[in-house]
């Protein structure tokens, strides 16, 4: 997992869920059994409206593969509003990403919520498809030596 | 010391033969990277403009980043945590291209560096084929700075151009080994040659310029009285403490460590830094010695013009004019200079 | 503080008072009620008949209007339930016998077994995967298949599996089968279990039974139960459920194809006496069927289904329902108003053909693939049986009998009802009555408060800033739901190196109580200071272990969970290898987050147990006296130098109850009230302060400290005389009046009334309308109720009402039947064709085109009533600026939830009753008021209430004052410090979402625990590849 | 005669003299002429006789609104955390203003960082700044020694060559494509209002590059950036970096390293343009200022153009509406979250 090696290359991708939908839709998943790739890994967070754009490009800049961020549909937000702001933010982070040259699919987004179970694994499942076409990150990605 | 006179085609050969041992960068003078210093990949002679290329020379001696050591986080790994030197492709460079003050400040940065071994080997890594400046450009001031168009401190070899040919002079020793590659189609200098080169360094010497060895008269002045003059307020009220200058400048050579990790791995890395900046003086307590931006213009110059040459002897400035062209609220060095060895007791001089 | 008043003369002394509670049903209604109780000092027995609570409304898909996931909304109020230290869950349970006085009765409560110990099941459904046995799934109304032993739904609450005994084959057969025991990793089988009957002493009953879909199949009409096709709208619920049994894909039962025409069939079951033997309207179908139309669409593949409601009249009377219509018909939701005549069958694709009969009488046909019938609510047999245990009184529709004055009390002293039993109605309403019946339950129980209430102890924390972390690992292996798939030993050794970890161990199962004592133990003896569980999820099982933590002497917030079975074992059952280099990573992850983790406190503010009350109208009155009762002294504010409100204006209830009766006995009570402070003639100047501590200054230059607010300023009323579009002679003729002036006529006993030959109605002057988009409510019925009270005065009187929908929603449909028995004349009009007032010498003539004749109609009465829009106050936005609450577009002030939270403000410790939350009658007022006591009571309660912890937290020297963390917090819990300019944070009001930190462009706010570089930490130790 | 720079010239020194003579404003932040040609330099005037030095011409190109809020600062008395607030009127502060100035500063005021109380704003319709660079390039980079400006040329003189240029063929992008020239919030107005300017394509330098393949935007982008020599000039030009730790200098959390290599030179613009959106008057500072010639403006206009066409916003428009990014519609586009586009199908 997460090596480079092309052969046996296996995308690693981040996941910023909410609590309260996307995060107990990704249980639901579970607990339903829809299976999906190993690929993603998952950071819980209160609320979508928590994501910030400096967090998705830190999370590029780490290596990820792959950043999804999931929260609860509008109107649904635990914390009232909190996704309907995310979402201005997302849509134009989504926009000057794919502008400067990221390739569209690397950042995805989408609602979940928490009875949504087989959908959290669909979306998982075209993420991770989308990325492994798309082949190791190496825009933004931060190197040490 | 050997010189050789060379037309384009010699350079582009001579070139190509110093090519075989070292890398040779060149400032651009076309495309997105125009005006930096790039890794010359076709040997002929380089096209370069009258005047300074936007970046100066000491990249070479403070790469951005410079990595000091590298290490490892990882708990099971047997050198976790233990320092070890970078690997290098043990290459050597040649830059090409050094105009006369870009030249003289590899050495008066040496001044404040000795103690540096970083900067002691970049030296050492980087030999500078310098060329003098035909033209004077309206923001140069070399000459008032103790430099000249035709100057060769710090050069390895100094290329002069006369009628479409170069007189390449060897400086050093290093300087000598390296147009030894040009020996055998270089032509031999003439007399003629020569005194056309000294004539063009009478000329330079016999200029109009106003001011001469500044640093004698401002290593007699007292400093508290030119921290305290009031100029500087005005040069604050528009200062937009970007670090435009110092980044350009050829001279400031001030720099912050850092450790970067990731993913187990680790390396400490040097980068040019700017007193410009709030962050360049703040303490870990959170108390900021120059947290006024007042207080950071006024260290830039003063550093410059008067704690450098009263430690070191000359101003910390080879008068290039970069910050001059491209200040973006105009703050012309000049000036500040003027005001500086104008400024007596409680006068009001304004840059 | 005396309490002589307030103690109600029907309790007894003080130590004979029970401070316990029976709340019978666990749907939404019940929970709500035991929730307000629990959290306001009494201990609650919730019962509930089937296997675990949640009642219709998990049963939904989505609710209006506001598509709020049903799932969603419900879930975190039923764990709240579920873990509440002060509730007794006591499912598969039914009340037997009360008897007692209120204060004291003791009611008997049986338990069915279970069959499946609660304290060992882990519900890793491995019994029902096993089970041989398939039985018809009752949640899923019956279209699917579920085991013997099963769970009743994925989110439920207790999350344990029960026998059902009735197809359970051991239990039938013992020795047959007993495979769930032999696959159970945890021992939980238990065949012997039997039923148990509880003696529980208690103080008051709340009934909350809930309602039964009315099942159509003896509508022969409607080819329910013969043509597969057609299902009721509970099921259609199901179907579009992501959790039902087509995982939300919307399959039609008889060959699973997406149906692409729909048609929904509205009243079956309800305003039918003659085939469903219901009167009443359901006041919920219209809305649902709006609603299931515009989710069909939403789900259908390829958008465009088309999707009919055939309709009488559109009752869409509630709050944004209206607007939600509106929206509908313009997205292409098909609107027939016809009655429906037949179902049949077309074709033989198992498509339906629908009879019905347009406006115009005209006979027509249209085929669908799926016709869904909007099937009523009704009493369920069980829940008047119950009724009858409880000695309550049932009305002819079996509904539980109430007062209009007393909308949560019964007949029987003591024992409340709130919820569908009463009369059906909608998840806001059954949630208000919740709170209003917790109320009067806890009302009367005042001085027993705290007295049979748990309160938990722990051990002092210990100080870890000085300590290098510390962290203990326990990997679960979960029975082998973990371990059949993660190698757990592998990731367990692995643990071991991570940089801080101490111990790292396996555990089968990490949630059982052995475990968690061993837990306790060794995080004391290893001097742990930070804990990682990797098992299941944070969701479910944080709290456990941060309870162990507490225990344990840990500050809680010094505790990660990595969730390695929802969203790892279970979710990548066929690779191994990847489910376990998984695992390592999310134990990393939590390993690195832990490492960053900070004690926290745990936040309390205490509060100032006062009340401020403002607006002295019923719904102001009203919630005074809930409070002041228990004891909390209120202030109440009135602008006016009068207090009583519109409600002066009122001649009688729909139920013909008089208003001045009971208005002025109201009046009295507060003006002699010691605890009642009656300030009239001012209103407030300013607010500042949170919850539990506000400091309010009113006009008179007083200053008030309380603890909460109660916003009851009522609304206007829409006057048509400066409007062009009603040019009603209003205020120029002076038989022309609105439906209070007629009103004032009958109070004061007008005998010209009874002299008058003809009366027109026009209902809608100035609702639904562009301007005013909302339905006003209460004018269907009233202007019908006035109408009957003019036929008592003079029988032969002519009356015609001119009207858009009869909104006669619940039992006030008698009234309409009643009206339409007596003679009077209904004639529809549309917003295009309004009905035309004019005026020839002195006489009123009115024209209006019938739909039915389609003809002009010139009528000529004597007087002309209007029945005009309740319009929102103009002054409420200086209050909603000053408590910091959000205003609708329509001027209603905007509640925390249109649904589970309808009295609530976002902003805690404000809330709100009556007009000045959306138009309604004097019942619905009165127990919203009671409601609005009731949550108000949770706070008052309490010496200190706890605050979140995990808030944000500004670093002053980083900020710039800009404001944007103050424009994205919905809870107005960041502001601008005048002194410093700088942001602060109100802890109090803070919930912890992080809405404010990602706004923040220079770091200057971070929320604790969940701060951008812990982010960071997690995010650099994910991509790790060591 | 004199051209239209100079009249405005004269005007802007006779209303600085008057504010600062009359006491209305303890300082003025106008123009000075500079020490190069086609250079001036941002001057605070802060006596009456100052007012002379005042001047206005195609070379204003640093947006003054970036001295204001801490200019407003310095007159305030010194304060230690929980002091209060200084009682009484506080000095004001007089400022130039084009279009793209004001609202600037309208969004300085909607966060909190100026006081409107206290600024006097001298309102100057803009005829669109010159580039130097642009004027550099069309002399072939030879060194100017002098520059004339009339209304609608410049003369550029050196060292053996004389050229004239057409003014409009050498102003900035940004002020080509400006549409709203006139300042939106003034107390005083100098020159003549120029009216809305309806301008073809607005966004055609985004949409030229929106036209690139996804390879060919990223090493547009990164070579473009190369050069970066992370001085800060463009974010220290911009009215609206006022932090006073900004995320590239902050260490807890180091969003982004030091270093010129790619990833940390594009994480800081990406982030700088980012932290501008909705509120970003494309005043176009940043290139202007930039020692290196970076076209970092592109960022941000991209982001003007997105906020423009999906939320119908222009920062700093009006002091009423909030920014973009402090608010939101329910029915904001969201064709770009995933689950959204499966359900209405037509995205894909």
């Amino acid at each position: 997992m997460g090596t480079t090696s092309e052969k046996n290359w296996e995308p690693k991708i981040v996941a910023f869920l909410c609590n309260w939908c996307s995060y107990a839709g990704a249980d639901l998943a579970g607990v339903s059994r829809f299976q999906y790739p190993p690929n993603i890994r998952i950071i819980r967070l209160p609320c979508s409206g928590r994501v910030s754009a400096n967090m998705i490009l830190d999370a590029l800049r780490s290596g990820a593969d792959g950043v999804l961020v999931s929260g609860c549909h509008p109107g649904d937000c635990h914390y009232i509003s909190g996704n309907l702001f995310a979402r201005r933010r997302f849509a134009l982070l989504n926009n000057l990403l794919e502008f400067v040259g990221i390739e569209p699919g690397r950042v995805n987004f989408s609602w979940v919520s928490a009875s949504e179970g087989e959908q959290f694994a669909e979306v998982v499942k075209e993420v991770t498809d989308k990325v492994k076409k798309l082949g190791p990150s190496t825009r933004l990605v931060k190197r040490i030596g | 010391m050997k010189a050789l006179k060379l037309d384009r085609n010699a350079i582009g050969q001579w070139l190509s033969n110093m090519a075989g041992e070292r890398d040779i960068y060149a400032p651009a003078s076309d495309g997105p990277a125009k005006g930096t210093w790039t890794l010359l990949t076709d040997y002929s002679m380089p096209e370069i403009k009258p005047g300074v290329p936007a970046r100066p020379v000491k990249n070479f001696l403070f790469p951005q980043p410079e990595t000091l050591l590298k290490f490892s986080i990882v708990p099971t790994d047997p050198d976790c945590c233990l320092p070890s030197e970078p690997e290098e492709n043990g290459r050597k460079n040649v830059v090409f291209g050094v105009r006369p003050c870009d030249a003289r400040s590899i050495g008066l940065n040496a001044l404040a560096c000795k103690a540096d071994t970083y900067y002691q080997a970049n030296m050492d890594k980087n030999a500078i084929i310098g060329l003098t400046c035909s033209q004077v450009c309206s923001t140069c001031f070399c000459s008032e700075t103790g430099g000249s168009p035709m100057g060769t401190e710090g050069c390895d070899v100094s290329l002069t151009e006369i009628d479409g040919r170069y007189i390449a002079r060897a400086m050093t020793e290093r300087g000598e080994e390296l147009l030894a590659l040009a020996e055998s189609f270089g032509k031999e200098v003439t007399d003629s040659d020569f005194s056309a080169v000294e004539a063009l360094e009478e000329r330079a010497r016999s200029g109009s310029d106003e001011i001469r060895n500044p640093e004698e008269q401002l290593r007699k002045k007292d400093l508290m009285e030119l921290y305290n003059a009031p100029f500087w307020q005005e040069l604050a009220d528009r200062c937009i403490n970007c670090g435009a200058c110092t980044f350009l400048c050829p001279t400031c050579y001030c720099f912050d460590i850092q450790d970067e990790t990731l993913h187990g791995k680790g390396r400490r890395i040097r980068c040019q830094d700017s007193c410009m900046f709030p962050l360049f003086t703040l303490h870990a307590s959170g108390h900021n010695p120059r947290g006024q931006k007042i207080q950071r213009v006024r260290n830039r110059f003063m550093h410059k013009m008067k704690y450098f040459p009263d430690r070191f002897g000359p101003i910390s400035c080879v008068g290039c004019g970069r910050c001059v062209r491209d200040c973006p609220v105009n703050i012309d060095i000049r000036e500040v200079m003027r005001s500086l060895l104008n400024f007596h007791d409680m006068g009001s001089v304004t840059p | 503080m005396s309490n002589k008043k307030n103690q109600q003369g029907n309790t007894g002394a003080l130590s004979e008072v029970s401070g316990s509670v029976l709340v019978v049903g666990g749907g939404i209604a019940g929970v709500q009620a035991a929730l307000d109780l629990a959290d306001s000092g009494f201990y609650v027995h919730l019962v509930e008949k089937s296997a675990a609570i949640g009642g219709g409304m998990s049963q939904l898909d989505k609710t209006f209007p506001t598509n709020d996931c049903s799932a969603c909304i419900l879930s975190p109020k039923l764990v709240e339930c579920g873990r509440h230290l002060n509730i007794n869950l006591l499912t598969l349970s039914e009340l037997v016998s009360l008897e007692g006085e209120p204060g004291s009765f003791k009611a008997v409560v049986k338990q069915n077994p279970r069959y499946v110990d609660p304290e060992k099941c882990i519900a890793c459904g491995t019994c029902a995967e096993k089970c041989p046995k398939k039985v018809v799934n009752e949640f899923d109304m019956g279209l699917g298949k579920r085991k013997a032993i099963y769970l009743k739904y994925p989110q439920a609450v207790p999350l344990k599996y029960a026998i059902d005994a009735q197809h359970c084959i051991w239990l039938n057969k013992p020795g047959r089968c007993g495979m769930c025991e032999k696959v159970c990793p945890s021992k939980a089988i238990n065949f012997d279990d039997k039923p148990t009957e509880h003696m529980l002493e208690i103080g008051s009953v709340i009934m909350a039974p809930g309602f039964k879909p009315f099942d159509p199949s003896r509508l022969d009409y409607t080819g329910y139960g013969r043509l597969p096709n057609v299902v009721t709208s509970m099921e259609f619920e199901r179907l579009l459920s992501p959790s039902g049994p087509c995982m939300g894909h919307m399959e039609r039962p008889s060959d699973g194809k997406e149906p692409k025409k729909i048609a929904w069939l509205q009243c079956v079951g309800s305003r039918d006496i003659n085939r469903a033997c219901h009167g009443y309207c359901s006041s919920v179908c219209c809305m649902y069927a709006i609603k299931q139309a515009v989710i069909a669409r939403e789900h259908s593949e390829s958008g465009d289904l088309d999707a009919s409601i055939f309709f009488m009249d559109m009752r869409t009377h509630g709050k944004e329902f209206e607007e939600y219509y509106n929206r509908a018909a313009s997205e292409g939701v098909k609107f027939h108003r016809a009655r429906i005549h037949s179902v049949l069958p077309s074709g033989e694709n198992d498509n339906l053909r629908v009879r019905y009969a347009g406006e115009d009488g005209e006979i027509r046909y249209e085929d669908f693939d799926l016709v869904v019938l909007s099937v009523g609510l009704e009493m369920p047999q069980q829940a008047i049986e119950l009724a009858a245990k409880a000695g309550v009184s049932l009305d002819a529709d079996k509904f539980i009998v109430t007062d209009p004055f007393k909308p949560v009390s019964t007949s029987r002293n003591g024992v409340f009802v709130c919820g569908a039993a009463a009369e059906p109605k909608d998840i806001p309403q059954s949630v208000m009555e919740a709170s209003a019946a917790a109320l009067e339950a806890g009302r009367i129980l005042a001085p027993a408060r705290w007295k049979d209430t748990k309160k938990k102890e722990y051990p002092p924390e210990k100080n870890v800033y000085s300590e290098p972390p510390r962290i203990g690992v326990f990997v679960c292996s979960c029975g082998i739901n973990i371990a059949s798939v993660v190698d757990v030993e592998a990731v367990t050794e692995y643990a071991k190196t991570l940089p801080g970890v101490v111990l790292a161990q396996n555990n089968l199962f990490t949630c059982s109580q052995d475990t968690i004592d061993q837990m306790e133990e060794t995080i004391r003896k290893e001097g742990l200071n930070r804990v990682v569980v990797a098992s299941c999820t944070p969701r479910t099982h944080e709290p456990l272990f941060q309870e162990t933590l507490r225990n344990a002497g840990i500050n809680k917030y010094l505790f990660e969970m990595a969730n390695i079975r929802d969203q790892d074992s279970w979710v990548h059952q066929n690779e191994p290898e990847a489910a376990t280099e998984k695992a390592k990573d999310l134990i990393r992850v939590a390993v690195a987050k832990v490492r960053g983790d900070a004690p926290l406190p745990y936040n309390s503010v205490k509060v100032t147990k006062s009340a401020l009350v403002i607006g002295a109208g019923v719904a102001g009155m009203t919630a005074a006296v809930s409070l002041a009762d228990q004891g909390f002294p209120v202030t109440l504010v009135e602008r006016k130098d009068d207090i009583g409100g519109h409600a002066r204006k009122f001649y009688r209830t729909w139920q013909g109850n008089p208003v001045q009766d009971y208005l002025a006995s109201l009046v009295d009570t507060v003006k002699s009230h010691e605890n009642i402070d009656l300030k009239c003639g001012v209103s407030v100047k300013g607010v500042s302060g949170s919850v539990g501590n506000f400091t309010t200054v009113l006009t008179d230059g007083t200053e008030l400290k309380h603890g909460v607010s109660i916003i009851a300023v009522g609304a206007g009323s829409f006057k048509p005389d400066s409007d062009s579009r009603w040019n009603y002679l209003y205020g120029k003729n002076p038989n022309v009046h609105t439906l209070l002036e007629l009103d004032q006529k009958f109070i004061a006993e007008d005998s010209s009334l009874s002299g008058i030959n003809q009366t027109v109605f026009i209902h809608c002057v100035g609702s639904r309308v562009p301007e005013r988009p909302y339905c006003s409510r209460v004018c269907c019925t009233h202007a019908i109720d006035q109408a009957l009270k003019l036929k008592e005065l003079n029988p032969d009187m002519d009356i015609f009402m001119l009207y858009r929908d009869i909104r006669t929603y619940g039992q006030r449909e008698r009234l309409y039947q009643e009206a339409r028995a007596k003679g009077i004349i209904f004639i529809r009009y549309d917003l295009e064709n309004l009905p035309a007032v004019t005026e020839e010498g002195g006489n009123i003539k009115v024209t209006v085109k019938d739909p039915i004749i389609d003809a002009e109609v010139e009528l000529n009465p004597d007087m002309l009533v209007l029945a005009t829009a309740v319009r929102p106050k103009v002054d409420v936005h200086d209050l909603a600026k000053f408590f910091k609450c959000s205003i609708r577009a329509d001027g209603f002030l905007m509640e925390a939830h249109m649904k589970l939270r309808p009295v609530d403000f976002a902003t805690d410790g404000i809330f709100l009753a009556g007009l000045c939350h959306y138009p309604k009658p004097m019942d619905e007022t009165i127990a919203q008021a009671q409601a609005a006591a009731s949550r108000a009571s949770i706070v008052l309660s309490q010496d200190e209430i706890p605050a979140e912890s995990i808030t944000a937290q500004v670093d002053p020297r980083k900020c710039t004052g800009c404001a944007v963390c103050t424009e994205v917090c919905a809870y107005n819990a960041v502001s601008i410090d005048e002194a410093t300019e700088k942001a602060v944070v109100n802890e109090a009001m803070c919930k912890g979402c992080g809405a404010c930190v990602a706004g923040c462009r220079s770091d200057a706010i971070t929320l604790k625990n969940m701060g951008n570089e812990q982010i960071m930490a997690e995010l650099e130790t994910i991509m790790d590849n060591w | 005669m004199s051209t239209v720079n100079e009249k405005i010239t004269e005007k802007i020194r006779s209303e600085a003299q008057r504010l600062l003579s009359t006491g209305e404003v303890a300082a003025f932040i106008g123009y000075e002429a500079g020490s190069l040609p086609m250079s001036v330099r941002p001057f605070v005037a802060r006596k009456q006789e100052d007012a002379s030095r005042l001047v206005w011409n195609s070379f204003c190109v640093l947006n003054l609104a970036n001295y204001l809020p801490a200019l407003l600062k310095s007159f305030e008395p010194p304060r230690r955390p929980g002091d209060p607030p200084p009682e009484g009127p506080l000095p004001k502060v007089g400022i130039l203003a084009t279009g793209c100035w004001s609202r600037n500063i309208v969004v300085q005021i909607k966060e909190n960082q100026v006081d409107r109380d206290r600024v006097v704003i001298v309102g100057v319709p803009s005829r669109g700044m010159v580039s130097a660079r642009k004027v550099k390039e069309a002399v072939g980079e030879r060194d100017i020694q002098t520059c004339i400006e009339e209304d609608h040329s410049l003369k550029i003189c050196g060292e053996g060559f004389e050229q004239e240029l057409n003014r409009w063929d050498v102003v900035r992008d940004n002020c080509k494509t400006c549409v709203h020239p006139d300042p939106v919030i003034y107390d005083i107005l100098i020159g003549d209002p120029a009216g809305e300017r309806q301008v073809q394509d607005r966004f055609a330098q985004v949409d030229e590059i929106e036209h690139k393949s996804l390879e060919e935007r990223w090493n547009w982008f990164a070579d473009s950036f190369s050069s970066c020599v992370r001085c800060y000039a463009c974010r220290n030009a911009c009215p609206l970096c006022y932090c006073p730790t900004c995320f590239v200098d902050d260490s807890r959390p180091q969003w982004v390293g030091k270093s010129t290599e790619q990833t940390d030179t594009m994480l800081f613009h990406i982030l700088r343009a980012y932290h501008c959106a909705g509120r970003c008057t494309d005043c176009g500072s940043c290139e202007s200022v930039c020692p290196v010639g970076i076209p970092m403006r592109l960022l941000t206009k991209k982001l003007n153009k997105d906020v423009l066409e999906m939320y119908g916003s222009e920062a700093g428009m009006s002091l009423d509406e909030p920014l973009p990014l402090t608010t939101y519609n329910p029915a904001d586009p969201q064709g770009f979250v995933l689950t959204e586009k499966s359900e209405k199908g037509g995205d894909r």
